[in-house]
């Protein structure tokens, strides 16, 4: 397996204004074979933090579930929504100190009562990186120039939907690892809404 | 203590008939013998101030202090045997240091003061440990927010707005007591913690005596650290002065 | 001091607050021969008394060299001592080779405190029966500390430890504020009077049972044993002659 | 075009945890002193790290691993510390050795020379291979510019391969000196691991007395 | 000679055209251990600059083999014609061979059809060489002159591919090298600035490169002559010996001795030999 | 429980034939870093540029970061292992912070403490990917030293990783080197303007979006990113490859 070879998937996570919006394609490879073509690649770590798993399926669903542990005992012993950016450290310490062993690119996104929203990438290799959007994934490299040309910093709530399920269906379209559904879900301090765009209802784009 | 001398009171594994641990007692009594120590939480940080008895002229002034930082926002004042507060603060500052490491991010307070509690009680469970002769106080800040926690030998800790422990625990409550803590400046607070001190020392039980202070508060950037020398000496003349108020036919020389 | 039951061991508290093994322990410092220290803004300085245990046997090493910039004076339990000053040294060349710079006297003196705790914790442990007094210097300049079997480490402007050492401590809480500024010379001869003081009648200092160590800003840890003694042994007669014509 | 090292490191499959610095240290033992001197470039690759890289240790033993070569002379202090008193130099050497060859199958990859006045005060090298192996040598050479010198001295220090030569007689101090500064000039020209700077401990019964001369930088 | 079939020639392996059977041998041969005999390299910073009035190329002189210098003052600025010259970096056989090679053709195309070499020429007969031995001739090739288009300068790589450019380096010091170009060309410089800049170029090649080394050599090429400036800036003169190594006559041991008296024979009787 | 375990079974560094399985190769980096002594301390700089790969990854990241009071580690290579390196050193410092002695250690301590880890991890056969130079003023004195993956070190006045020891080192030897001593603020921070443009011209894995920092008596600064004025205009005449 070649380092440098991004987990076979588009995942991707925006931050607005009050919240925070992150979405995934569905689809799950062996070879070339789909083995599951309506994948849940959004997980969520607590109330009001998810995470977006690209790179082997069981690896990511191994360091979700131990984090997802450390999380609730961090909840119960502080007595408050835990921080994402504690989350997020968490998965870059099990990252960073597996990271021969693993191949996993996992971006955390949430919110919480001392930093608001916020959006952590933890690529190959297990460095941390917080940003104002994050994308991950073999399909991320199709849309690089997309999403740096109509991410504006401030865009509304809806306009980060829309750019999330803009750009995650392009690179479904151009990358082979990457298709099916676009599952998102709008996280904010108030609620979690989860949007779901079936593959046959996807946003117009050139296919010609 | 009906109990004394009995050989319920022996080992810390082993409860007196009515109920009580006499080491942990035996253990406090140790906290009362030495200088007190006091703590204020104010609005926005939290003092501590301690009277470090001093037995000779010959000791250097700051040396072995009794106030500890363990992290950048947390610190320790004690009263009690000096080498086991040593001990705890290790502690505490393993565990601070831990959860850095593991989230990136300060160890909450109570976070903190959980874990060494568990630690101090740990200590009263077997027979071939004895308890911890030291109440530390921990002050420390969790974003903007100020707190306080006072631990007791048995394990037992509580969140205060002003606490006291060591020799002349009782009338420094009561002084604490006298102050409105709610609506008590931080600077303010550290001129009341220091009075406090200078109200409680004994003279005639222990000659000499140093006073140290440090806060975390807004002012100090909620880092715990020393009490910078201008407001220190400001506190100290406050202090001197108005205990020759109250005291105004004792007449110091 | 009369057996009680709370005495057996370091785990055991009194109903007053107190560990009497760590008191006991005390009590063995003060069965080894004084140790006397002192230091000015520049130089610090140890001095002690050596014994020797018969006429055929050598005089016990009283002060011990930790690294080129910190030694130790002992008073106590010599088999103890030799592990602490181990221990130290250690750590001070571990330092030197984890930092590339020597290790902070007062640093040295908070890990031997740490080691020392776990003794008086622990069931089975006893405290270390023995008395040090560390002379060093560091960026802040010459330092004075105390170790003791509680495992506190106090720093002083002058201190001694050991049999009869309170007689020496009051001749030092005395003139210690004049120390400051003496020069190397004359802040042993202090410190020799007051190591003198500790002495019974009969005995007197000499090339053989005396000891000095100093350190100071400009030179490294140094040890003055036998022979060389004899400069600063006269320098203490005829200073203390002088002080007679006065 | 791409960058060296990285690039060449990443195609091996296993990382490759030696490299070599470049640099050459010769000693001479005489009589009653001896010249013990090294270049201070430090290389990798067709790059020079630094001109100024001393490779002589006085005080304190200090072993790098990308050193080719590593000189120490005089007594170490931390070894003083311990034993209360000064080290000779056969201890020091024997010291050497051991630490070397306790990692004998992970070895320092160091070719250090060690020298000095021994307990009758006579010039002594001491010359060791990376895993240990010891031997009092009057002079050696080791580094990069090794093959281009070791002949050199072998001619002017040891005569060897000359007749009617007196093979006995002794370099003096200055003569010495002289072959050791005009081998690494030699060296310099020839070799391009070596130069920048020279570094010279000229070790005698006053003490040790160290010298600075400027090489070339190309 | 026809691209294509040279392309095609190395495609498909057939039989005719070039061959690099014996080269992967080598490479094989190579990594299983065996040694093959160094060849002189010029480790090398060479570099040309077009100015106001023509081009400037600059080399420095040392030639490595391994780590040893094999040659401290080699010239690595070639003749290719009178208004043409060529820096070589490379294998030394390989940059000579070459640009003897390319410069004969031009003395003959140039006598055929009697005009002046035109630099375009150079590149374009280097070029198509050595894409045909696909990189197995190491030649990086600094080519500079000034025909009735004016100045020209290009850099060649071994493996063919050509750049023409106002400022260019190649060799193990081009990184040096360009650094100081990048930080001080300008276009339309004086001679005197060209020059200096050259120098400064190779210079920081020698200095900062272990490949390069001793002197720099530079060449002015302008519409009127050229002044081939060999060994124009010396900066790396050979500190002095101070011994005396002169052996003593008698020195080396005389094994054997054997005396062979040669008779003199005429001229005449050792063409009746033959 | 414990998932954690199972992660640390996984965790085994040598495989069964006994050999080592190690981190092979950096995956996000960053490139160079540059650095100089002048007049009145150590300026660095370093672009804000994590690549991975080819791709210009993450366009935010400080690779200049402040250890104590007048301390600057700046690191090119694998940027885990920096952040890495990074809690490590917080911890130093922390402890630091908790002796509450005035003691605290300076640059030297720093670099020492740094070149050991890296030391040991190469001795390991897990080697830290990065080239470090560490800078800082300890006593009055300015400090500029080199680590690497290798544990190899060395000090000079002045330093480049990776593409810039290339590159940028001619540079600084011939315009900084010389005149360490005497260089002013603004000559030290035009040399390093003008190394980084160079290396934006000239190194694919640069961006021009850069950072500098200094140490003086003063302390620590670090500027905001910023871009350089770069300069294409003989580009336009140029036609071809050849004639």
């Amino acid at each position: 397996m070649s380092a440098l070879k991004p987990g076979e998937t588009t995942i991707m996570a925006v931050k607005f204004d009050n919240g925070v919006v992150v979405g995934a394609d569905s689809r799950t490879t062996t070879g070339s074979y789909i083995a599951n073509r309506v994948t849940d690649k959004i997980t969520q770590i607590h109330d009001r933090i998810f995470c977006c798993r690209s790179g082997s399926a069981a690896d990511t669903q191994a360091i979700a579930d131990i984090v997802q542990l450390h999380t609730q005992m961090f909840a119960v012993q502080s007595e408050e929504l835990p921080p994402v950016k504690a989350v997020a450290s968490i998965f870059q310490g099990l990252c960073y100190q597996n990271k021969n062993q693993l191949s996993a690119g996992i971006i955390v996104a949430g919110v919480d009562n001392v930093n608001g929203p916020s959006v952590y990438n933890i690529p190959l290799g297990g460095s941390i990186h917080e940003e104002d959007f994050a994308i991950g994934g073999s399909g991320s490299s199709y849309i690089y120039g997309y999403c740096d040309k109509v991410f504006k910093a401030g865009m509304s709530k809806d306009d980060c939907v829309e750019f999330v399920k803009n750009a995650v269906s392009l690179a479904m379209t151009r990358d082979g690892s990457s298709g099916g559904v676009i599952r998102m879900a709008v996280i904010t301090k108030d609620n979690v809404e989860r949007i779901f765009v079936p593959g046959n209802k996807m946003p117009e784009q050139y296919l010609g | 203590m009906t109990s004394i001398g009995t050989g319920y009171d022996l080992a810390v594994s082993t409860y007196s008939p009515d109920g009580r641990l006499f080491q942990v007692e035996y253990a406090e009594k140790a906290v009362d013998n030495s200088g007190t120590a006091i703590a204020i939480r104010t609005k926005d940080g939290v003092i501590i101030a301690v009277e470090k008895i001093v037995s000779t002229v010959l000791e250097i002034p700051g040396s072995s202090r009794r106030i500890f930082p363990i992290d950048h926002h947390i610190g320790f004042g004690s009263s009690g045997w000096v080498p086991d507060i040593k001990r705890l603060i290790g502690i505490a500052r393993d565990e601070a240091w831990e959860h850095r490491k593991s989230y990136q991010m300060p160890i909450p307070p109570k976070m903190l003061a959980d874990r060494v509690a568990l630690y101090i009680q740990a200590y009263t469970l077997y027979s071939s440990l004895r308890p911890f002769g030291a109440s530390p106080m921990m002050a420390g800040m969790h974003g903007d927010e100020p707190y306080l926690y006072l631990f007791e030998t048995s394990g037992a800790y509580y969140g205060y707005w002003g606490c006291a422990t060591g020799k002349a625990k009782q009338l420094a409550k009561t002084e604490i007591e006298k102050l409105d803590l709610s609506n008590l400046s931080t600077r303010d607070a550290v001129k009341e913690a220091a009075r406090i001190i200078h109200t409680v020392h004994d003279d005639s039980k222990d000659r000499l005596f140093e006073l140290e202070m440090s806060w975390v508060c807004k002012e100090s950037e909620g880092k715990f650290t020393r009490v910078p020398q201008d407001l220190y000496n400001e506190a100290v003349e406050y202090a001197k002065h108005s205990n020759n108020d109250d005291m105004d036919d004792d007449e110091e020389l | 001091m009369f057996r009680n039951q709370y005495d057996n061991d370091a785990s055991t508290w009194s109903p007053q607050g107190r560990i009497f093994q760590i008191e006991y322990a005390t009590e063995a410092v003060k069965q080894g021969s004084a140790v006397v220290g002192l230091r000015s803004k520049t130089h610090a300085v140890l001095v002690a008394i050596k014994r020797s245990p018969n006429e055929l046997a050598s005089y016990q090493k009283k002060i011990i060299k930790i690294d080129k910039h910190m030694g130790i004076g002992i008073a106590g339990l010599t088999s103890d001592a030799r592990v602490l000053s181990n221990f130290l040294r250690t750590q001070a060349m571990n330092y030197r080779m984890t930092y590339d710079r020597q290790l902070p006297i007062g640093r040295a003196m908070e890990s031997l405190s740490t080691k020392a705790q776990e003794n008086t914790q622990n069931y089975g442990g006893r405290p270390y029966g023995v008395g040090l007094l560390a002379i060093g210097k560091d960026s802040k300049g010459p330092h004075l500390f105390e170790f003791n079997p509680s495992a506190i480490t106090p720093e002083y402007y002058a201190y001694s430890i050991g049999s009869r050492s309170q007689t020496a401590r009051t001749y030092l809480e005395k003139s210690y504020e004049e120390f400051q500024d003496l020069p190397l010379n004359e802040l042993i001869i202090h410190g020799l009077k007051a190591l003198r003081d500790t002495l019974p009648q009969d005995k007197q200092l000499d090339v053989l049972n005396t000891s000095i160590a100093y350190i100071g800003d400009d030179s490294d840890f140094t040890l003055i044993d036998g022979e060389k003694t004899q400069t600063y042994l006269e320098l203490l007669d005829s200073s203390m002659d002088a002080m007679e014509v006065e | 075009m791409i960058a060296m090292t990285e690039a060449a490191a990443k195609q091996n499959n296993r990382w490759e945890p030696y490299v070599d610095n470049g640099g050459t240290s010769l000693a001479i033992a005489g009589e009653d002193f001896c010249i013990i001197a090294s270049d201070t470039r430090q290389s990798e690759g067709y790059s020079i790290n630094t001109r100024y890289d001393s490779k002589l240790h006085r005080d304190s033993f200090n072993f790098r691993t990308e050193k080719i070569s590593l000189a120490t002379t005089g007594y170490s202090a931390d070894a003083k510390n311990k034993h209360d008193k000064e080290m000779h130099s056969h201890s020091i050497a024997q010291m050497i050795s051991i630490i070397q060859y306790q990692k004998r199958f992970f070895p320092y990859y160091v070719f250090p020379i060690l020298g000095g006045l021994d307990q009758e005060g006579k010039g002594c090298v001491y010359s060791y291979d990376p895993v240990g192996n010891m031997e009092r040598v009057g002079f050696q050479v080791y580094g990069s510019a090794s093959g281009l010198i070791q002949p050199f001295l072998d001619s002017q220090v040891g005569f060897k391969n000359q007749q009617n030569v007196d093979k006995t007689r002794l370099l003096s101090k200055q003569e010495a000196y002289d072959i050791a500064i005009d081998s690494f000039t030699g060296a310099t020209e020839r070799d391009i691991y070596t130069g920048d700077f020279l570094e010279v401990y000229i070790i005698d019964k006053d003490g040790i007395k160290k010298e600075v001369r400027q090489l070339k930088f190309d | 000679m026809n691209q294509n079939s040279i392309l095609k020639d190395i495609i498909s392996d057939s039989n005719t055209g070039l061959k690099f059977d014996n080269a992967r041998r080598n490479q094989a041969l190579e990594a299983k251990g065996q040694i093959m005999p160094k060849a002189t390299k010029t480790g090398t910073t060479i570099v040309g600059l077009v100015y106001k009035d023509g081009v400037v190329l600059g080399a420095d002189t040392r030639a490595t083999a391994g780590s040893i210098v094999a040659d401290k003052n080699c010239a690595k600025i070639h003749y290719m014609a009178p208004n043409i010259y060529c820096c070589g970096a490379g294998t030394a056989a390989d940059t000579e061979y070459t640009t003897n090679m390319v410069s004969s053709q031009l003395t003959l195309h140039s006598m055929n059809n009697g005009r002046e070499s035109r630099v375009v020429t150079a590149m374009t007969l280097l070029k198509q060489y050595l894409f045909q031995y696909q990189g197995h001739v190491s030649a990086a090739l600094v080519l500079g002159g000034v025909d009735v288009h004016g100045p020209h300068l290009y850099t060649v790589y071994p493996h063919g591919s050509t750049d023409k450019l106002p400022f260019v380096t190649m060799g193990s010091g081009s990184l040096a090298a360009m650094a100081i170009f990048e930080s001080r060309y300008k276009p339309n410089m004086e001679r005197e600035e060209a020059i200096q800049l050259v120098n400064d170029a190779v210079e920081s090649g020698i200095f900062n490169d272990l490949g390069s080394g001793s002197n720099v050599d530079v060449c002015v090429i302008t519409k009127e002559k050229v002044d081939y400036l060999r060994n124009y800036n010396k900066p790396n003169q050979r500190i002095p010996k101070i011994g005396n190594y002169k052996f003593n006559r008698g020195t080396t041991a005389i094994i054997s001795e054997t005396v062979k008296t040669f008779n003199k024979s005429s001229e005449a009787d050792a063409m009746e030999v033959v | 429980m414990n998932s954690t375990e199972i992660l640390n079974l996984k965790n085994q560094d040598v495989t069964e034939n006994g050999t080592y399985k190690h981190t092979l190769q950096p995956i996000v980096t960053g490139t160079s870093v540059l650095g100089l002594k002048y007049k009145d301390g150590i300026m660095l700089a370093a672009d804000c540029i994590a690549s991975y790969g080819s791709l210009a990854r993450f366009r935010n990241v400080q690779r200049l970061h402040p250890v104590g009071k007048a301390t600057i580690l700046a690191g090119s290579g694998d940027m885990s292992d920096f952040q890495h390196v990074q809690n490590l050193l917080e911890g130093v410092m922390l402890q630091e912070h908790c002796f509450d002695d005035e003691q605290e250690i300076g640059t030297k301590s720093i670099y020492k403490i740094l070149s050991n880890v890296m030391y040991s991890r190469r001795t390991k056969v897990d080697p830290l990917w990065n080239k470090f130079i560490v800078a800082g003023i300890e006593n009055g004195e300015s400090f500029l030293g080199y680590v690497d993956l290798y544990g190899t070190t060395y000090q000079s006045p002045v330093i480049a990783t990776g593409f810039g020891s290339h590159i940028a080192i001619p540079i600084l030897r011939k315009y900084a080197e010389p005149r360490a001593s005497d260089l002013t603020e603004a000559e030290a921070s035009e040399i390093l303007d003008n190394c980084m443009r160079v290396l934006y011209y000239r190194d694919a894995r640069s961006f021009n979006k850069i950072q500098k920092a200094k140490v003086t008596s003063a302390g620590i600064e670090i500027t905001e990113p910023y871009s350089l004025s770069t300069n294409w205009d003989f580009a336009e005449s140029i036609r071809g490859y050849g004639a």
